[in-house]
Formats: structure tokens, sequence, C-alpha cells
């Protein structure tokens, strides 16, 4: 889904027909396809990447969700593969509760790291910021590639990490210690270590994408594109560059704390005294489970933020395109993004609540966590107004962006009586917390990001994508979501704790309604699996059959990424774009056909 | 409020602050609630008003009311409401006021000290003569989970149901649960009590709450431990001061430190 | 930040050689203050101070004081554009958050007078 | 194609991409190291009050080699203005110049490492002894008459080791007593170094300063280990400008001294990490 000429991946060398006058040479297939500079290469390699990372994570939970509506049950078609790849931890097909655990980790550090990350802001950020801002490419393309291969790595690491024996990292992907450490004690060289050194490359690289989008942002913008000229999404990646940048470093120490305990037996995280097993464990002591929670979490926070503020940004796009009218409120969306990634940096310790906190200190996070909720509802509030009056198109695009409001919103209210420290003392930990979070982050960030995929390939192929597809992936993700996740708040209020591998079958009767829940979920996750298939036959068949965009703007957008050739040559722009006016004039009273673009002359 | 939420699923509270708990969750449920079926109830309408083909030509400017800000400043007034009303009084009595012994035997808070271990809960307590056991952590062992030491005399009337062990509570005094964990994080969670509280390696913390229900009920760990964090359930009885007594003088003659090892 | 039509001066931080000549003596200076502290830090362990937290005020202040001249001086933070300021602002903000709030919520903890602490060591 | 303000500033911020860049990367590593000295706080106000080792867990005090330390530290603050000196010379147009300030600068960064290392060995080769009789002493081994050090052995000796390899004696010279703080260095008697013949069966521990010996030894190793391939990779870089990157001075040689410009960014705040991290962990 690159250029035209991409349809022959893998047959070497493609000289592509169109007109590149200004290239001196065409690169090869190495440096066109794998060892790329041009940001839009760069974000397709992490399009691709992460897409397929979402598809494995997706499948590591439904071999979860089967053994928690079936247990005991061979998993059907993939359980003989199991048992071939994994040996007795998958014995006779049955996933046992050790690899119900690493399934669970890495489903959650996949889904986080390796899927929604990198395809909101590797592949969406790579691919659309330098075109909406009037860039040729990032501020440093080289860094840039060293960013994708650094994750490419990251993954396959952590991919491997399976084959290692002992199996993948099983701690939760909050990796809380002492259980991390002690889990493999005997066998410093575990999952688990391979998971931090994986979260380090990780981290590098995300790293290294911040700095570059930020340079990017603050460097690059085009003539008179001004600081609130910028469309939302630019500033939506620009805030999120901030929070990787920023809260990253302290998991990364964190990560490199816990790898120097499993590799040398130093005890930063493990408390004098520690009796595994019935032994005493062979380390120095005194050190602060709590630590790697305060460390983990100036991360954890800010980065559901990560995995929201982008998809805001797309969603904005789209409904602005597709409203066929200004966003209502822009700039109390800008400072409403500003503040989030601000206090998102303070209310960590609201996952922490439990671990034995004073009334103080809850308060003040209680408090800046109830002040957090208060820009969320102004992005909401302000994209919701945006809808009056408009002009509304239903394509497949804006089915998947509207529908994100009311699904972010269902996830974001029940983020409150977690944030409440008083309601969380009964919801903690339960399914509850469960369902709040994949509201957020399932048929929120992931209906967005379809949305910009629906929404961007049209300038990225040439094609657009099948609507009919579309629609049938849109109708049965939307209920499938809604059947996966609406249960789990009852499963929650009922009492149902998370990452039990049993479903929850120690606690509850076989007719109790949470337990029954369990099953119809499985069969709502099934359904929602095959609502995939549609947009995978999409997505690489539109590549070649899909109907031909009749110009550069098959929108009819006012922002600059669609200012290019379709797709954009290196380099991106005919001649240097020049900005005049704000990212969303459309309808505008004097518009000419209905909008006017921002590099449009007055 | 609370009997909505009880048809969604929670079960009826069986300690004395469960009711004020149960009360909050459901205002913060209104709140959710009010404002979802608000704006979802807007959300049709304007998707189905202002559909292309009933609205071809989109308003430029929008919506010029100043609603939202009022609406946002509704939202936050009313977090500040349950903020400082309710959440921040209720966490202070849940972390802070603990109930405190007057020297009366018949109503004095009981302590109980709760050892998580994988995978198996343990309760710990002081014995007739209300005075402690001896404890070290080089006495502890797969066995021995709160490290007593075999010669103290204080410790030769300590009741201990030790790994797994159902142990019973009297109706209607309050309890104050010492929480900690020999091996990994757990998470000491009473359900039906609204009792959660992490087990955590190398800290003892106290959670307190008092039964108000005779029934049997279970400990969930609820915090990932390791294999058999799923099956960690630990068992324990509600039974009538009376019951108690008598249960509580039995087990002080058989169990205790002497019993181990 | 301005609109990109106001051109500034394309040579915002253009030195001459005799601006640079008197910043090397400014170098010069700078790196024997930073001995001079290095000096009297060290000199502070061997006077020993009674008590704990002077000891660890003055040996923070002397870094500190180290820490502005290299950042300030051989940096040039002290001539720096604001954008830079508002980054390093923020950045600052966050490094204390997460320095205080860690400290502050590990001796804010819930306690029950009597509790006895079996396993703390 | 070419991406603008590679060199010259962009009018609005003044500044060129690599300017921006490296200090964003700079905000990241305040971060990190942020992250490490909390880390560092947080474990040692929670350490158990006494004197180590006396009190297995205390929290160890003045055991780095200060006068090394001290020394080290100069070297690093030398390092520091040549690197700038070095810029300034290319501002004023002298590249040869240039070039012998950053000589010098590679050679602190060297000698600095070198230093390290040193330090490194003399605590992997210094042991903490616990009998069982409840004696602590800390000092030097010697097993089957020679010397334990850290390179020659491969493995640092603990009780495992000595078990395996069935040594049933070990030879143990303890350190002189350290004075008590405020106390005047007793003369003569304080300075001695106290000889002894260990059986082992009497040892209850034995263990290297090493990581794992105690949460100081750890985060001390951590932090100055990950504050030592700061330096390491500046050097590259550094190393990198000095001869064969310098070949574009005379192709565009403003370009050139922003990059000594930004490479000098990151060295200096490699120094001012060590500006903190000397005084926190040697001394205080
Ligand atoms: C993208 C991800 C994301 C986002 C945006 C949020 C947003 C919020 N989260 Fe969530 N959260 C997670 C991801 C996210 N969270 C994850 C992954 C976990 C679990 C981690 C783990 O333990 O594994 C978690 C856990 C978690 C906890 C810990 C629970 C526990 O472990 O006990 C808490 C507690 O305070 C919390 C609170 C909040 C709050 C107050 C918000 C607020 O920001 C929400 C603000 C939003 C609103 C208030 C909605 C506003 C909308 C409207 C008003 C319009 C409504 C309209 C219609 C419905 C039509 N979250
Ligand atoms: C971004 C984060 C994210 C996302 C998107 C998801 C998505 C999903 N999650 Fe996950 N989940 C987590 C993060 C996420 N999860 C985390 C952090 C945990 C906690 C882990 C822990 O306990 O430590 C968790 C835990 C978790 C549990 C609890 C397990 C337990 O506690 O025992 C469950 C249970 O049902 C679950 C289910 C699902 C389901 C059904 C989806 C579905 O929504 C999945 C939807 C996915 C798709 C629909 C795939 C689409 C893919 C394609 C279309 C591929 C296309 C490919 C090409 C074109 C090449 N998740
Ligand atoms: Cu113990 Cu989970
Ligand atoms: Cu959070």
């Amino acid at each position: 889904m690159s250029t035209a000429t991409s349809t022959q991946h893998g047959t070497g060398h493609a000289h592509p027909a169109h007109e590149h006058h200004h290239e001196h040479h065409e690169p090869g297939f190495w440096q066109k396809y794998i060892f790329s500079t041009d940001h839009k290469m760069i974000g397709i390699q992490y399009g691709l990447t992460s897409l397929l990372f979402l598809f494995f994570g997706f499948m590591l939970m439904m071999c979860m969700r089967f053994q928690l509506a079936y247990p005991g049950k061979p998993i059907p078609v993939v359980g003989g593969l199991l048992e071939a790849l994994l040996g007795e931890a998958a014995k006779g097909g049955v996933i046992s509760a050790d690899l119900y655990n690493s399934f669970g980790a890495m489903h959650g550090t996949i889904m986080v790291f390796l899927a929604i990350v990198p395809l909101a802001f590797g592949a969406f950020g790579n691919y659309v910021t330098p075109l909406q801002i009037g860039a040729p490419d990032m501020a440093f393309p080289r860094l840039n590639m060293a960013s994708y291969h650094v994750f490419f790595w990251g993954g396959v690491l952590m991919l491997a990490s399976f084959f290692v024996p002992g199996g993948a990292a099983k701690s939760g992907w909050t990796s809380y210690s002492p259980l991390a450490t002690v889990a493999e004690f005997s066998r410093p060289f575990n999952g688990q270590t391979m998971w931090l050194i994986g979260m380090v490359l990780l981290i590098t690289s995300s790293l290294l994408g911040a700095v570059n989008f930020i340079t990017t942002i603050i460097q690059l913008r085009a003539r008179g594109m001004t600081w609130m000229r910028l469309p939302f999404f630019v500033w939506a990646q620009f805030v999120t560059g901030f929070l990787l940048l920023l809260a990253f470093p302290p998991l990364e120490a964190a990560g490199i704390l816990q790898l120097v305990d499993n590799l040398f037996h130093t005890s930063f995280f493990l408390p004098t005294g520690l009796v595994v097993s019935g032994q005493q464990l062979p380390v120095s002591g005194g050190g602060s489970p709590l630590l790697w929670q305060h460390l983990f979490w100036f991360l954890g926070h800010p980065e559901v933020y990560v995995l929201i503020l982008p998809a805001m940004g797309v969603v904005s796009e789209i409904i602005a395109n597709n409203t066929r009218k200004p966003l209502w409120g822009y700039k109390s969306m800008v400072y409403a993004a500003m503040s989030i990634g601000f206090l998102s940096f303070i209310v960590w310790a609201h996952h922490m609540y439990l671990t034995g906190m004073g009334t103080k200190v809850a308060t003040f996070f209680q408090t800046t966590t109830m002040m957090i909720s208060i820009p969320s509802v102004i992005i909401l509030t302000a994209l919701f107004i945006s809808l009056w009056g408009g002009s509304i198109r239903f394509n497949t695009s804006m089915l998947f962006a509207v529908s994100f409001l009311p699904m972010f919103g269902i996830g974001g209210l029940t983020g409150l009586p977690l944030g409440f420290n008083a309601s969380d003392i009964y919801l903690h930990d339960s399914y509850y917390v469960i369902g709040h979070f994949h509201y957020v982050v399932a048929p929120g960030t992931i209906f967005a990001l379809f949305a910009g995929i629906y929404f961007w390939y049209p300038k990225m192929t040439g094609r657009y994508m099948n609507e009919v597809l579309g629609k049938i992936h849109f109708w049965g993700s939307l209920v499938g979501m809604n059947l996966v996740f609406a249960p789990m708040f009852i499963q929650g209020l009922r009492g149902m704790s998370r990452r039990m591998s049993d479903g929850g079958a120690t606690y509850f009767g076989a007719d109790d309604i949470a337990l029954k829940l369990n099953t119809s979920i499985t069969h709502a996750a099934a359904l929602l699996a095959v609502a995939q298939i549609p947009f995978i036959i999409n997505v690489f068949a539109s590549i070649r059959s899909g109907r031909k965009v009749e110009g550069d703007n098959p929108w009819n957008a006012t922002t600059l990424d669609w200012a290019t050739p379709t797709p954009p040559p290196h380099g991106n722009f005919a001649s240097e774009p020049v900005v005049y006016r704000g990212p969303y004039e459309y309808s505008a009273p004097n518009a000419q056909g209905g909008y006017i673009s921002q590099d449009q002359k007055p | 409020m609370t009997q909505l939420l009880q048809k969604l699923g929670m079960p009826a509270p069986a300690a004395a602050h469960g009711p004020a708990l149960d009360d909050f969750v459901g205002y913060v449920h209104v709140l959710m609630l009010i404002l979802f079926v608000g704006w979802l109830a807007y959300y049709l309408l304007a998707l189905y008003r202002f559909r292309q083909s009933a609205n071809p030509k989109a308003d430029y400017t929008g919506v010029k009311s100043h609603m939202s800000t009022y609406l946002e400043i509704g939202v936050a007034v009313v977090e500040v409401v349950l903020l400082v009303g309710f959440a921040v009084p209720l966490w202070a009595r849940a972390v802070d006021e603990f109930p405190v012994a007057k020297g009366d035997p018949k109503t004095d808070p009981i302590e109980v000290q709760i050892m998580g271990q994988q995978f198996k809960w343990s309760a710990h307590y002081a014995g007739p003569d209300n005075k402690w056991g001896k404890q070290e952590i080089k006495s502890a062992s797969a066995t021995n989970p709160f490290g007593l030491d075999a010669n103290d005399a204080a410790g030769k009337d300590d009741v201990v149901c030790a790994l797994g062990e159902p142990f019973k509570l009297p109706l209607g005094r309050a309890i104050i649960c010492k929480i900690s964990s020999m091996d990994v994080i757990h998470s000491f969670k009473l359900t039906a009590m609204r009792v959660t509280q992490d087990a955590i390696p190398g800290m003892t913390i106290p959670a307190h709450f008092t039964p108000t229900k005779v029934d049997k009920y279970v400990i969930t760990c609820a915090q990932l431990c390791g294999s058999g964090h799923a099956v960690m359930r630990g068992d324990f009885e509600v039974i009538s001061p009376e019951d108690f007594d008598k249960w509580y003088a039995e087990k002080a003659k058989s169990g205790g430190a002497g019993s181990f090892e | 930040m301005s609109d990109h039509s106001n051109h500034a001066p394309a040579h915002a931080d253009g030195h001459d050689h005799h601006d640079i000549a008197s910043h090397i003596r400014t170098y010069l200076v700078v790196f024997g203050a930073l001995l001079v502290g290095t000096v009297i830090t060290v000199g502070m362990y061997y006077v020993h101070f009674e008590s704990m937290a002077v000891t660890v005020a003055v040996a923070l202040f002397i870094a500190s004081i180290k820490a502005f001249l290299v950042a300030g001086y051989f940096m040039h933070l002290l001539s720096e554009k604001k954008v830079i300021y508002s980054m390093l602002a923020v950045t600052v903000v966050f490094f204390f958050a997460l320095g205080t709030l860690t400290l502050w919520s590990s001796n804010d903890m819930p306690r029950n007078s009597e509790a006895k602490a079996l396993y703390v060591p | 194609m070419e991406i603008p303000y590679t060199y010259k500033p962009r009018p609005d911020t003044g500044l060129y991409n690599a300017k921006v860049g490296i200090w964003l990367f700079l905000a990241s590593e305040i971060m990190l190291f942020g992250a490490l000295f909390s880390s560092y706080i947080l474990l040692r106000v929670t350490s158990p009050e006494g004197e180590w080792p006396l009190v297995e867990r205390a929290w160890p005090h003045g055991l780095l080699n200060i006068p090394i330390g001290t020394f080290n530290t100069a070297v690093l603050i030398t390092s520091s203005v040549t690197v700038v000196l070095a810029w300034a010379a290319l501002k004023m147009n002298q590249f040869g110049k240039f070039r012998a300030y950053m000589l010098v600068t590679l050679a602190c960064a060297f000698g600095f490492l070198g230093i390290k290392s040193y330090e490194y060995n003399e605590k992997f080769t210094h042991y903490e002894l616990r009998l069982k009789d409840g004696q602590v002493h800390t000092g030097h081994i010697e097993v089957n008459g020679k010397h334990a050090g850290f390179w020659d052995f491969g493995s640092i000796y603990n009780l495992d080791r000595l078990g395996k390899e069935q040594v049933k004696e070990i030879a143990f010279t303890a350190d002189p007593a350290k004075p008590k703080p405020g106390e005047k260095h007793a003369e003569g008697a304080a300075h001695e170094h106290k000889k002894m013949t260990v059986q082992v069966s009497d040892i209850q521990k034995l263990d290297a300063f090493i990581l794992r010996n105690h949460t100081f030894f750890a985060i001390y190793f951590v932090v100055t280990a990950l504050h030592g391939l700061h330096v390491l990779g500046g050097a590259l870089v550094l190393g990198y400008f000095a001869f064969p990157g310098a070949s574009m001075w005379r192709k565009n040689p403003e370009q050139f001294t922003n990059r000594i410009e930004v490479a000098g960014l990151f060295w200096h705040f490699v120094d001012l990490v060590w500006i903190f991290l000397f005084p926190v962990v040697y001394l205080l």
C-alpha cells in the first residue's frame, strides 16, 4: 500500500514508470523498501508491522478467551500448533495457567507497545505529519529509519521470547516485582529478561521517534503555518511526542534496574526477607517493590494518553472533513490536549491506590485524576458540537470516526469510578478495569485508526478502499466490540478479578452470571474476528483493484496532505507550499466548491 | 441506586462501611449515566438531523451558545462534590480512622495478621493472652509463614490458621487485618466486605472492617502472583461472638507457635 | 511563536572573532570555578558536618552551582532561545514531580498506631 | 529534495534542527538519570540505620576512593572545557587548534574510563567477610596464597565457589579501622592492616563489593556504568568528528561547527551528570 509500484513487493527491481524528474537515480529494492529514509515509506513499514502485531496480539487473546469459555478443552485449529511450538505449556492443545499468564502479559505488551503506539504514532504520525505541515520529510530522516529498525528488532526479540526455556514473560504487562524476578529465579536468562531487553529497544525507538517528531513540527512547518494553523492531528502528535520523550526514560531506568535484578541477583525491587517456596531468597534485600510500580506507572499513565491522543487527532480530521464544517472550538481543543499532556504526568499513582496509600497522597492523586478528565470532556464535547449544523457524509471512515465518540465516552466515563479511590477499593483489578480501558483502546483507538486507514489509503495508493466491505467491517466490529466489552462491567461489579486463568471458576459457581458471560464474550470475540476478514481482504485487494481516485484530493479536504501529488513523491510537494489560513475552512462563506485549502492564495 | 448496582451484579455488602461505599459507587454511576444518556441522545439526533441528504449545505459557524462551557463546569462541580464530599472522607475512614482498643475484651477490635504466599492465605491471632508470639524472618518457612519462634512463651497460645485453613471472625466486632506477604505481591480482597488491600512483601499494611452478617466468605487474590493466582482462594466464616469465643479458646490450645516443627 | 514570514536576522548567534575571544576568557574562568567547586565539595567531606541534612544541602548546593556554570556557559543556556527554555522548563517540572511525589508516597502510608511490622527490615 | 534548516537557523525559532533535536534528547536523558537518582534516594532513605558493615543492610558510606574520584572529576571537567574551546576555535577558523583541543578531550575521555575501570577492579577484589561468631570485616583475601583479583580469577569468590574448589582456609587482610565521623585519624595504630587466617567452615558470608552484595553497590555500578557508556559513546562521536568526519570542515564549515556544538552539548551533559553523581555516591 505504498506507491503504485509496491504491488511488486519482493520482485526486486521495481522501476516505476511515473515521473521522478528530480531524482538522481532510482534506489534499489533494499534502499527503497527496507532502508528507506523517506518518511512515507517508514510510515508504511510501521503500519504493516504494527497491523501484523495487532493481529498477533488478537490471536493470543483469542486463545485466552477460548480457555476462559471452555476451560480444559483443547483449542480448535491452533491447539496442535501451539503444542508443537511450545511443548509442555500447551500440552494436548490446552493452555496451562503459566501459558495463560504469558499470553496475557504478551497480549498487553504487544497491543500497547508493538501495535497501537507504532500504528498511531509511528505509522500515521510518520506518514501524515510532514505532509500536513508542508515539510519535505522528517527533520532527521536517518534517525527515522533507525527508529523503525530498532522497533522491529525489539518486536522480534519479544516474539522470540516465547521460545526460550520457561516461556515468555508471564508477570503481566506491568511486570510487577518481585514476581517478575522470582518467577524464574533459578534461570536468570528467561522470558522476562528478553521482555526487558525488548522494552529497552522499544523505548529507545520511541525516544528517537519523539525527538524527530517534535523537531520536525517545531522546525519544518511550511511558510505561514503558524501554531494555531496546525491541524489538530499535528497538535495531538506533538503532545504525544512529549509524552513519549519524558515519560519513557524512567521506565527505561526501571527496566535496566529490573534487568540487573534478574541477571545479577541484586535487589532494587526485592525487599529483605523474601521466602519463596519455603526458601529464603539468596539476595541482599533492602529494595522496594513499590519503586518499580512508581517508575512503571510514571510511564504507564502518560502511555495511555499516547494511545488516545493520536486517535483523537485522526478522528478530528475525519469529522471536520466529513461534516464539511470547521472543528468547533479548535483552540480549546489545543489547550485541552496540552493540559492532558501536562496533567498525565502527575496522576500515575491512581493505579496504586491499594498499595497502601495515606489520605494525603491519595487525595492529591485523585484530585489530579479528576482534573485530567475535564480536558478529555472538553475535547469530546468540541467534537460532538462539531457535528451540529454539518452536512454529514457517512462513508466508512466517517462511520468509524463518529463511533469513536460514544465508545471513548463509555471508556472515559467508567474511568471515573476507578479514579475515585473510594470506589476503586471495590473495582480495582476487576474486570471493570478491563472493560474501562478496552473501551478506550479497542473500540476507541482501534476504531480511530481504522478510520484513518480508510481515510488516507487513497493518498497512499491512489485508490479507494471498497465501501461495501468497509461497511461490513464497521458494523461487525461495532457490534462485536460492544458484546465483548460491555459484559465485562457486569463481571467486574460481580467481583470477578482479572488475570484469572480459570476465568474465576475458583470463586463463582458454574451457573453464576459472571461465568456464563465468559462464554458469551468469547463468542462475541469470535464474531469480532470474523468481522476483520473483509478488512484484511480490503487492504490487500484494493491496492490493485480499488476504484481509482479522480484527483489528488478525493475527499475535498483542506489540509496540506491533500495538496500533494498522489501518491506523494520523495520530497512530497511539487513546489514549496505556503499557508494562508486555518486548517478547516470547510463551507466558508466565500469558498468555491465548498472548501478552501490551506495553501490556496487569498 | 445501590439496588440497581446489585441488580447489575454487585453482591450485598456484609460490612458496616459497605452501604456507604456502595452508595458512593452508585452516585458516580448516576453522574456517568446522566452524561452518557444526555450526550447519546444529542449525538444520535445530530447524526440523523445533519446527514448529508437532509442538510446538503453545512453551516460554517455551527453552534453559538455557551451551553457546553456550562456543561463542562457542571461536570467539574459534580466531580468536586463527589471528591470532597464522599471519596476523601470514605478513604480517610478506611486508612486513618482505625478503631481503637478501649480495654474491654468484649468490644475491642481484634487484630489479625494476614500473610499471603504462593498460593495460600494464612491468619494469625494473638490468642487469649493478647500477646503476639516472637516472630523472626529466619524462622519463616513454607509451613511457618509467620516466622513464629517455637520457644517463645507468648506464642504458645497464638491462634494460627495457616496455609489456607479457614479462619473465623466474630459478628459485629471491628477487625483490623495487618496484611503482608512473604514472596510476591498478592491482594487481599474481600468482595462482600468491600475490602481490598495489596499484600506487599516487606511491608505490613493495616485494613479494617466490621462484619455485619453471619455467613461464609472468600478471600480473592486480586493481584497476579504466578501460575496459581487464579486458585489462590481463602475462606473464612463470620460467626456469632459466642461461637467465636468457643472456637478461639479451642484453637488456642491446639494452635500456636509450638505446633510448628 | 511568530509567523514564519517575520524574518529575523539569519545569524542570531553569529559571533565575530572578538566576541569569541571574550567567550574564551569566560570559559577559562568557569573552568577554574568548577575546579574550585570540586575542591570545596571534597574538603567538606573531610570537615564532617554534624547533621546529615546540612551535609546534603551543602553538597547539593555546590553541585547546583557547578551545574549552573556548565549549563549556563559551556552549553550557552544563558543565551538560548525561547523554544529550548520552554522544553527544559517542562522537563524540570516533571523531573521534580517524579522525585518528590515518589518519596512523598512512600512516606504517607496507612498507619495503625500499634501496627507491628513483621517482614520489615 | 533538501531538508530545510539542517544548519542554517530557522528565522522564527532562531535554531537549526540538530540543536532542537539534541536538547530534546538531553531532556529525555534528564528524565533517565532523574529516575535513577530518585531511585537512589528512595532506596537510601528507606534503608535501615546503622553502620555498614556491622549492620548488614545499612547503607555503606565512604567506601569509594575519594582522591581518585576527585581526580576523575577534574579530568572530566577539563574535557568539558576543551570541547567548548574546540568549538570556539572552529568559530575563529582555527582548525589546527580545534584538532588539538579535540585530542585533549579524547585523552581525558579515555583517561576517565581507564581510571573508572581501575576503581571497578578495586571494588571487585575487596571483600566483606562475616563470621559465624558475629565478627565482621572488610578487606582483601588470598586463596591458596594468591591475592583474589577479579580479572585473573575469572569469577568472584563467594562461599559456593570456595566449597566447590574445596578450599579449607583463606588468608584475610582486614582494612584499618575507620575513624568515627569527626574523629581525627589516630596516627599509627588505626592504619594497621590486620592479617588473619580464616577457616572456611567459620564463614557465614563472603562477598566482594559487587552488585549483589548490597543495593548501594548495585546502584553505584549501574549508574556509573550507564554514565560510563555515555562517556564512551560521546568519545566515539567526538573521535569521529575530530578525524574522519572533519573532512566536512572544508565543504561546509558552518554545518561542521554546528555538529561540534551539538556533540559538545551532549558532552557537557555527561559532565553535568557526573557533577551530581560524584558527591552523591562518593561523599554523601
Ligand atoms: C487510552 C487509554 C486510557 C485512557 C484514555 C484512560 C482514561 C482514564 N482512565 Fe484509565 N486505564 C487505562 C487506559 C486508559 N485510561 C488502562 C490500560 C488501565 C489499566 C492498566 C492496568 O492495570 O493494566 C487503566 C486503569 C485506570 C485506573 C486504575 C484502575 C485500577 O487498576 O484499579 C484508573 C483509576 O483512576 C483509571 C482512570 C482513568 C480516568 C479517570 C481517565 C480519564 O482520562 C477519562 C476521561 C474521559 C471522560 C470523562 C469521558 C468524557 C466523555 C463524555 C463526557 C462524553 C460521553 C458521551 C457519550 C458516551 C455519548 N484508569
Ligand atoms: C492497546 C491495547 C489493547 C488492545 C487494542 C486490546 C484488545 C483486545 N483485548 Fe486486551 N488487554 C490489554 C490491552 C489491549 N487489548 C492490556 C494492557 C491487558 C492487560 C494485560 C495484563 O493483564 O497484564 C489486556 C487484557 C485483556 C483481557 C483480560 C485478560 C485477563 O485479565 O485475564 C481480555 C479478556 O478478554 C482482553 C481482550 C481483548 C480483546 C477481545 C481485544 C480486541 O479488541 C482485539 C481487537 C483486535 C482486532 C479486531 C484485530 C484487528 C487486526 C487486524 C484487522 C489485522 C489486520 C492485519 C493486516 C491488514 C496485516 N484483553
Ligand atoms: Cu496471590 Cu494472586
Ligand atoms: Cu492511569
